[in-house]
């Protein structure tokens, strides 16, 4: 399953060529980052920039998140033109390119998606679980997906890749992309791992309190920095309605309705849209479990409207459109 | 004006004494509390078993003298209700790390200045910040580059300095004199050798810290205005805002009504430079557009801008910036020489 | 002279006439029998095939006819006697005394609720009590009572006027006399309808004898929400919920005892609806249908007949049923009846529904007399194959069951056609011009917000239970509220002064009406508003009647705390209403026709006649369409001689360009302004509407040996055959011993899951035409239901009587066809004989049935407009806009909406003319004033708003990339505003700030 | 952190339902089919409780979800949402659009551990006046049971 050849190799390969062909005006893509297990977002817009690339699986962000700015309606300056993007995407993220070209929020002919093979990132949360307030100063991926890591004290250590990786990854059904221009590397194409929304199941089995609690106990985290938000590819609205006056929906206070409000109000728009990549969990500072929340939402949409976000370009978003013998089950009557 | 003050010693048994002498004398005590594998602030009963062994608090204590939250006032069909929960209670901030403590006093700075947030001052009057000096630095500290060092003193009344079986505990202000002296019994002068034994932690804490010169960046930022330095953070940047809510000396507000039914209350709520919009005009226009000016606003406000207003910089170099931005724009690459 | 025009009968066909006709802006007098508008779909529970609730969609359109300044309403009247001719005819109408002043009644109902008269009321049958001065039925229009002559006391016996006394308008009026209006038309529509036949002429099924025994419309009533057990099916004996029931169909129809042969051609499916409905109320009831066919003939309704019988488990069983017994112990009812085993079983139910057939009533006829008009056989207005909303009469023209039985979409498509019809005769003359002049509207911007509030008493309906001095006072106290009154009545023409002297007097830049319900009075007040300066939006409704003191009559404390409440939130959200205007663009006057068959050309002739432009468009090098290949119509006549007149017609009118062989490349714009591009044509055309009759096209069979043996042919290639021998002394039938039709070849089958509708008739009329050649001739007709509907089923009854034989098959064992001996050799299962028969023809016809045009999916792309499952072009809305679609400015008519004979095809075409003018008759289209408007900062095209509208009312700008609504088509339902996330697009006058402000008042 | 922000958090569970307490409805009614199942039953002087208060939209599409949290967080004890039967629209599809959303909405409030009694949509036609009061009062026993709303609303 492991992939033998190096990705990252390939990648700057595939890089250079879109550069050289002058098929691409820009690539967005993962460098190394300042951080020992944080590779992060890069932008690289000529073929210089093309040997910083790396691809493994330290490089968690979403970068579909950043389309809908290269495209944006307003502030386009003068003689602006729509730029050719390519993009590094593992199959959660080209799941969100295929949901922002649908909503219009990229045109799908400036589009080169880099399918890249991914099973799975790193959660660092769980490493520094692992590591038990040890500090590591770097880290790579070893041979067989485990994570080395050299800590400050001068010792090292491995975590296994199932300690490591994000919860998202090890449910993930799209271990590639399902949409691509150019695959990098070899499809892994098996989804058995996928186990589909055991966690949600078992929160809807518990009685309504419990359920509450939790949700009264996770949004007490939330300190309204709306990072869920902004690292969301989804929650491209130019004013969020949480900021939106005239009517305003929503208090500026921390106060609990409020911060319910919005999340209540965030998670119900990505109805259809939501690919359960993690990002929202991943730039939370307050650790909150917003994935239980928002999977209930993948759950529906695929239960009630047999709808999963991302796979097709064709399939009418599920909010735009209906069928006559749609589920009316929760219907009152007299 | 430290010199001139005897630092004082406690022994670690004795310390379970001095909290509840704290909270019995009327102080509301605010220590480190563990939360999983973070350090938070929390409000501390008497007798709490309380240590100095984490790194830093998950957030600065910047909230509790400006609410991300505070009712400013209430009113009722248009007319001001006094408001009977106003808070006057004595507070002890305990355990904060000498950035942050450096960070109240840059706050102080802003909101003491003439004429004062009465808000802000009437929090600031009723505490004593008895800070931790640091002895652990994270990989994403880089506090000595700013001015600041692992047991700086500014913006503390007490310093204390975990030697391992006791406390140091230096006043630093008259208010923290007073403080000490009120506690006098369960403390006693201390040694030569505990003295020296701080200054070995502090010298070792500082070593682990890479040291950035840093000299003239207010005019080179101000020269670098419409250069591309703002470039590569900003195009990365997602604007979330987590730096700045997380930063100690972030300091923008916003005040808002609300009402429900007859009544109403104005709100003073954290606003943040990194959201579109904060500078977004009712007219619609923007004066910030993009993520860049958002950036780059924040870089300059805090390494420029207040070199002019205040003569600081504005960034005290605990890194939460660093450690919790979801996209890696690691602020210490911006402001290198 | 001006545009005028008559409609005699107010039911659905006669209101669809009229409103047609005022939207073409001739003005219609609507003249009608009853007290109220509305018809016999009034009474009905639901419509098939949609289960669409009846009043729900009926009800919208009664009060737009009310309130249509072109339409005048007179009830309670007859015709008299009719002088002139075309276009200048004079009837006489003669109104009878309703005793009750229209112009002072405000409907509130007291007389009503005093009245010691109860009388069975004719809205629910008989089968509940009314007073003897009522109003019809909840939604009446005009919605006054009447007074009964026959029982009302103080008209028999003198004394009493406990009505009159308690009428605060002082409204009743007992001197009230008939009286005889002169009304002058253009035209003339008949519209009066039909009958329901009365069972007790069928004594066998103990109608009125036996308790348990109803007609369906009766039924109807029982099984509606507004009906006598409020949905509760019960049977009448005891009062308990039965647990078997009966339809009995064709009773008064197909039956020669009664004289009546014709088929009532909507009795299967109202069947089969109730049977659907009665199974949703309760699923353990049992309903058998008995009938002889089961006529699923028009669009969706095979899918409906099997919805009845799968999913819902309803027995149909074939057969007549010769009389109904009574168990006098249970009073429940023994019926006899074949099992499809041919044994005769006796089976009890608790409820016997007789399906009553539709019939002239002497009325009816009496009317056709008056105004000389022919009537046939059948007691039906006579008209024309080729004339089918025509009378013989210029300027006379006849729709809905008035000329045969038929269902709510028929009649609609008649009316409609009928009004186009009409509508050429006036082309000629002058529009009135109905015009209200306004004073010029108040600029209120910079205005501090100053609203005023009216509360209503209502007479006694409000103010008895509603403390309206104590909501009035507290009006008073609300913020921006700077003048507060209450009225005895609001609505009254005095009040309408007290409301606009105010808003003069103080300056008053907003107004609350808290009264009866804004679904029938707001009209009234935002026209107060607009004749005192203010614009008619500003104004907000508080529900206090309907919704407050008439459901709380026992907590007035509670109900005045409510009234309150509501007032604050309309005061809350009309102090954040801005004035809204209706946009108005221009049209272009003229039409585009897709389609050169029998419907375009009916359809492109119609507009010229009424004076409009037509370009026609037909993809073939030639005009005529499917019409080409049928040679006879059921009545034994050829259909050539017409056809080249109409296309001689067509060709020779000035208004109408032809383009042949021509095929349409794009079309763009929306209704009022379309441009479209011809392939090779360079200029383009614009119109105002588009027509789309594409028609359909033959199945071509793949089974029963098609194609392999050259005795098997199509009906078409039958009729082909047909035509070349006609008159010849050796024809080549003269010398076949047997005939073979197959009926349902390509239809109801998996593939085409619906009837093709004509195919039963073309079969019976080719096998007529065989017989005609020669008598001895054998002709077989192998069926599953013989759908020859209507009055079409006469020719089904002559051919039987012609001795050509009908054998049923059934789906699961279809006629096998194999060679042997070197000829087609046909096996079915006879049932009578319950043998297989065997038969050796000379020639073996397959009906081939009717499948879409190819076209179709990338004309629907083309035009936005929707196909059906079968892929033929899907309507607005399958009972009351049956040749619109929801994208305005398109129509469709003939075989692309569906398959259709002759008849109808050009009913519809002339339907589609009809509503076509009623956008081209205006000069400009006003659109709605509540509209979406697009907040263009927050938009970030995402298009969800494009796919929600199903007017297609919103697109992307092409260069912004952020949507924009065509006003002209939104029809301000707010689904795009509730599908933004962004909340950049909201709806005017139901905008998201005031919602939750009235909302926030809570 | 928000150890000292003086702002009101969600309001204080009462483990009583009070004796007195009549709750708040709130009814969104499309124009074209509940409003008038509304005003048939006042017609038809059908007594039904006098918690609820209608405001009257043109179609149930036009319901915002937001709405619904709006009046929930301001203490409206139970929201009922009213349209036309499918297929019965005046805007053709409004309504089915709706049902979509209205699916979602009431699974997602009920995970989140509010009381399915809070928040309800129905059909009801213009012939179905009875029906109008007999889910109005449907809903309104409903939300007796239990009891004020208090998750999700907010005093200032």
């Amino acid at each position: 399953m492991r992939q033998k050849t190096n990705l990252s190799d390939e990648l700057k390969w595939v890089a250079r060529k879109l550069f050289e062909e002058n098929r691409i005006d820009l690539l967005i893509g993962y460098e190394k980052g300042t951080l020992p297990l944080h590779n992060r977002p890069c932008f690289v817009s000529s073929v210089e920039g093309v040997d910083k690339l790396v691809w493994d699986s330290l490089c968690a962000n979403n970068l579909a998140t950043y389309l809908p700015r290269l495209f944006t309606r307003t502030h386009r300056p003068k003689g602006w033109k729509p730029p050719r993007v390519a993009i590094v995407a593992k199959g959660c993220d080209a799941r969100s390119v295929v949901g922002l070209i649908k909503e219009k929020q990229a045109p799908r002919e400036n589009i080169v998606i880099l399918g890249v093979p991914c099973d799975g990132v790193v959660d660092l949360r769980k490493i520094e679980d692992a590591l038990d307030g040890a500090c590591p100063v770097s880290a790579k991926v070893a041979e067989d997906g485990s994570i080395m890591l050299q800590l400050d004290s001068g010792k090292s250590v491995q975590v296994s890749r199932e300690k490591a990786l994000f919860d998202a990854c090890s449910d993930c059904p799209y271990p590639d992309a399902p949409v691509f221009d150019i695959r990098i590397g070899r499809e892994i194409g098996d989804k058995s791992a996928r186990r589909p929304f055991k966690d949600v199941e078992e929160f809807e089995a518990k009685s309504p309190e419990p359920r509450w609690k939790y949700f009264l106990e996770e949004m007490s985290k939330c300190i309204r920095c709306y990072a869920c938000r902004q690292a969301c590819p989804n929650c491209y609205c130019p004013t969020c309605f949480a900021e939106q006056t005239q009517p305003k929906w929503l208090g500026v206070g921390a106060d609990l309705p409020e911060v319910m409000y919005f999340h209540l109000g965030r998670i119900f728009h990505q109805a259809g849209r939501c690919v359960d990549c993690g990002a929202c969990v991943r730039a939370c500072p307050m650790g909150i479990d917003l994935r239980i929340f928002t999977r209930k939402m993948v759950k529906d949409v695929q239960e009630l409207f047999g709808y999963e976000a991302g796979i097709s370009l064709d399939e009418p978003p599920p909010l735009c459109t209906f069928k006559m013998e749609d589920d009316e089950s929760f219907i009152t009557e007299p | 004006m430290a010199e001139t003050i005897t630092a004082r010693a406690m022994e670690k048994k004795k310390f379970a004494d001095f909290t509840r002498a704290i909270v019995d004398n009327g102080y509301q005590l605010y220590g480190p509390a563990i939360e999983g594998r973070e350090a938070i602030i929390a409000q501390i009963a008497e007798q709490a078993d309380v240590s100095f062994d984490y790194r830093n608090f998950k957030m600065s204590p910047k909230d509790l003298f400006l609410s991300q939250s505070e009712v400013l006032c209430r009113f009722c069909r248009g007319e001001i209700v006094p408001d009977a929960a106003a808070d006057d209670g004595r507070r002890v901030l305990l355990g904060i790390r000498p950035c942050d403590a450096k960070a109240i006093s840059l706050m102080d700075k802003v909101f003491l200045q003439e004429p004062a947030d009465s808000y802000y001052k009437r929090k600031r009057d009723n505490t004593v910040v008895i800070s931790a000096v640091c002895s652990s630095p994270e990989d994403t500290c880089f506090c000595t580059s700013v001015g600041g060092s692992p047991a700086s003193t500014e913006g503390s009344d007490i310093l204390l300095t975990d030697l391992g079986e006791s406390y140091l505990l230096e006043p630093v202000t008259p208010k923290g004199e007073d403080f000490l002296n009120r506690f006098s019994s369960l403390t006693r002068n201390a040694s030569k050798n505990e003295v020296r034994e701080k200054e070995r932690i502090v010298e070792e804490a500082a070593s682990r810290m890479q040291k950035m010169d840093l000299e003239g960046i207010a005019e080179r930022f101000a020269k670098a205005f419409e250069s591309d330095l703002w470039d590569t953070p900003s195009q990365r940047c997602l604007g979330c805002g987590i730096c700045t809510y997380f930063c100690p000396t972030c300091h923008c507000f916003d005040v808002t009504d609300e009402t429900l039914h007859e009544n109403g209350r104005r709100l003073r709520t954290w606003d943040s430079c990194m959201y579109s919009l904060f500078t977004l005009h009712a007219s619609g226009h923007n004066p910030r557009p993009s993520q860049r000016e958002r950036t780059r606003q924040r870089f300059m406000h805090k390494f420029s801008y207040s070199v002019d207003n205040y003569g600081e910089l504005f960034c005290v170099g605990c890194g939460r910036c660093i450690k919790h931005c979801p996209v890696n724009i690691d602020l210490r690459e911006v402001i290198a020489p | 002279m001006e545009k005028t025009a008559l409609v005699v009968g107010a039911g659905i066909a006669g209101i669809q006439a009229a409103l047609d006709l005022a939207e073409m802006k001739i003005q219609t007098y609507l003249v009608e029998s009853g007290p109220s508008i509305g018809g016999r779909m009034a009474q009905l529970d639901k419509t098939f095939p949609t289960n669409d609730c009846a009043m729900c969609i009926l009800s919208p359109k009664l009060v737009e006819a009310a309130s249509h300044p072109y339409i005048t309403i007179i009830t309670d009247a007859e015709i008299q006697g009719i002088s002139g001719e075309a276009p200048d005819f004079h009837v006489k109408v003669l109104r009878r005394p309703r005793f009750v002043d229209a112009e002072k009644c405000t409907g509130c109902g007291v007389c009503m609720t005093k009245c010691p008269v109860r009388i069975p009321d004719p809205y629910n049958k008989g089968l509940t009590k009314t007073k003897c001065i009522h109003i019809p039925f909840p939604q009446a229009v005009p919605a006054i009572p009447i007074i009964d002559k026959e029982t009302c006391i103080y008209l028999n016996r003198g004394k009493c006027r406990v009505c009159e006394k308690f009428c605060e308008l002082k409204a009743i009026d007992f001197n009230q006399k008939e009286e005889v209006l002169d009304l002058e038309a253009g035209a003339i529509v008949l519209a009066a309808g039909s009958a329901e036949f009365d069972a007790t002429l069928k004594d066998e099924y103990g109608y009125k004898t036996f308790p348990n025994v109803m007609t369906s419309i009766e039924y109807e009533r029982i099984l509606s929400a507004s009906g006598p057990t409020a949905g509760h099916v019960q049977r009448p004996s005891d009062g308990k919920e039965p647990k078997k029931i009966a339809f009995l169909q064709c009773v008064g129809s197909r039956d020669m005892q009664v004289g009546n042969r014709y088929c009532s051609a909507i009795c299967c499916m109202q069947a089969a609806k109730d049977a659907i409905i009665t199974k949703e109320h309760s699923p353990d009831v049992d309903i058998a249908i008995f009938n002889m066919d089961i006529r699923a003939y028009g669009k969706h309704f095979d899918k409906f007949i099997d919805r009845a019988r799968d999913e819902h488990g309803t027995r149909f069983i074939r057969g007549r049923i010769s009389s109904v017994e009574v168990d006098p112990k249970t009073e429940n009812l023994i019926i006899r009846h074949n099992m499809d085993s041919g044994r005769l079983v006796e089976e009890s139910f608790d409820l016997v529904v007789l399906s009553v057939g539709l019939v002239s009533s002497s009325e009816q006829r009496d009317l056709a007399r008056k105004f000389g008009i022919k009537l046939n056989g059948d007691g039906f207005i006579a008209s024309d194959i080729f004339a089918p909303v025509n009378t013989g009469i210029p300027g006379i023209f006849v729709c809905g069951s008035l000329a045969g039985p038929k269902d709510i979409p028929e009649s609609v498509m008649q009316a409609s056609a009928a009004a186009s019809a009409a509508a050429g005769v006036v082309s000629g003359y002058e529009t009135r011009l109905i015009k209200r002049e306004f004073p010029p509207e108040r600029d209120i911007r910079g205005e501090p917000v100053r609203i005023g509030v009216f509360i209503c008493h209502c007479g006694i309906n409000i103010a008895s239970t509603v403390d309206v001095e104590a909501a009035t006072e507290y009006a008073r106290t609300l913020p921006h509220v700077a003048y507060a009154d209450h009225l005895l009545f609001a609505c009254s023409q005095d009040s309408q002064k007290v409301i606009g002297e105010a808003i003069k007097e103080h300056g008053l830049n907003r107004v609350v009406v808290c009264a009866c319900t804004p679904r029938t009075h707001e009209p009234l007040f935002q026209s107060t508003l607009r004749e005192y300066g203010l614009n008619p939006y500003l104004f907000e409704f508080g529900n206090i009647r309907e919704q407050c003191s008439w459901v709380h009559q026992k907590e007035p404390e509670k109900a005045t705390e409510k009234a309150k409440e509501l007032l604050r939130m309309a005061a809350a959200k009309v102090a954040r209403l801005e004035p809204l205007y209706k946009m108005s663009l221009p049209v272009t006057k003229s039409a585009l026709v897709i389609g050169g068959g029998l419907a375009g050309m009916t359809a492109a002739l119609d507009l010229a006649n009424q004076g409009y432009p037509v370009t026609l468009v037909e993809k073939e090098g030639v005009l005529g369409g499917n019409l080409t290949k049928v040679h006879y119509t059921l009545d034994g006549a050829e259909t050539a001689p017409f056809l080249e007149t109409l296309i001689e017609k067509v060709k020779s009118n000035d208004r109408i360009t032809v383009y042949a062989g021509a095929r349409v490349k794009e079309i763009s714009g929306y209704v009022g302004n379309f441009k479209t591009t011809l392939e090779g044509v360079l200029q383009p055309i614009e119109h105002g509407v588009v027509i789309v009759a594409t028609g359909a096209q033959p199945y071509e069979p793949s089974e029963y040996l098609y194609g392999e043996d050259s005795r098997v042919l199509t009906q078409e290639e039958l009729e082909d055959m047909l035509k070349e021998n006609e008159g010849k002394e050796k024809s080549p039938f003269s010398g076949m011993k047997s005939v073979v039709m197959i009926q349902c070849v390509g239809s109801r089958d998996e593939e085409h899951p619906y009837c093709s509708r004509i195919c039963c008739t073309t079969a019976v009329k080719n096998a007529l035409k065989l017989k005609e050649s020669n008598p001895d001739l054998s002709v077989y007709v192998l069926y599953r239901d013989m759908r020859t509907y209507g009055l079409k089923e006469n020719y089904y009854q002559e051919a039987r009587n012609k001795g050509i034989i009908f054998i049923r098959y059934e789906e699961d064992e279809k006629p096998v066809v194999a060679m042997n001996a070197q000829r087609p050799e046909v096996k079915v299962r006879d049932r009578v004989l319950n043998g297989i028969l065997a038969i050796h023809p000379d020639l073996l016809v397959l009906s081939a049935g009717v499948v879409a045009n190819p076209d179709n999916p990338w004309l629907s792309q083309l035009l936005k407009v929707p196909l059906d499952a079968d892929r033929f072009f899907l309507e607005a809305h399958v009972k009351l806009r049956p040749v619109d679609f929801a994208t305005d400015g398109v129509f469709v008519c003939g075989m692309a909406h569906y398959p259709k004979d002759i008849s109808e095809t050009i009913s519809q075409a002339r339907a589609a003319a009809g509503r076509a003018a009623t956008v081209l008759a205006k000069t400009e289209i006003e659109a709605e004033g509540k509209v979406s408007r697009v907040r263009a900062e927050r938009c970030s095209g995402c298009g969800a708003c494009v796919d929600v509208c199903a007017y297609k009312a919103i697109e992307l700008d092409p260069v912004k990339g952020i949507a924009v609504v065509n006003e002209a088509l939104c029809k301000g339902c707010g689904a795009c505003a509730a599908s933004c996330r962004m909340n950049a697009i909201d709806l005017k006058g139901f905008a998201d700030e005031q919602i939750l402000a009235a909302l926030a008042e809570l | 952190m928000k150890t000292e922000n003086p702002k009101s958090e969600i309001r204080n569970p009462q483990s009583e339902i009070p004796e007195q307490w009549q709750p708040k409805i709130l009814a969104f009614l499309c124009n074209w089919c509940s409003y008038a199942g509304a005003d048939l039953a006042g017609v038809s002087r059908i007594q039904y409780p006098t918690n609820v208060r209608v405001i009257r939209v043109p179609c149930s599409g036009r319901i915002n979800p937001l709405f619904i949290f709006s009046a929930l967080r301001q203490g409206i004890d139970g929201v009922l949402v009213s349209g036309c039967h499918p297929g019965d629209c005046h805007y053709i599809s409004g309504n089915l659009v709706a049902r979509r959303k209205f699916a979602l909405l009431k699974n997602w409030l009920e995970y989140v551990g509010i009381e399915p009694e809070r928040v309800q949509f129905s059909w009801v036609s213009a012939a179905e006046g009875g029906r109008f009061a007999e889910i109005l009062q449907k809903v309104v026993d409903g939300v007796k049971q239990v009891g004020p709303i208090q998750k999700l609303t907010k005093d200032i």
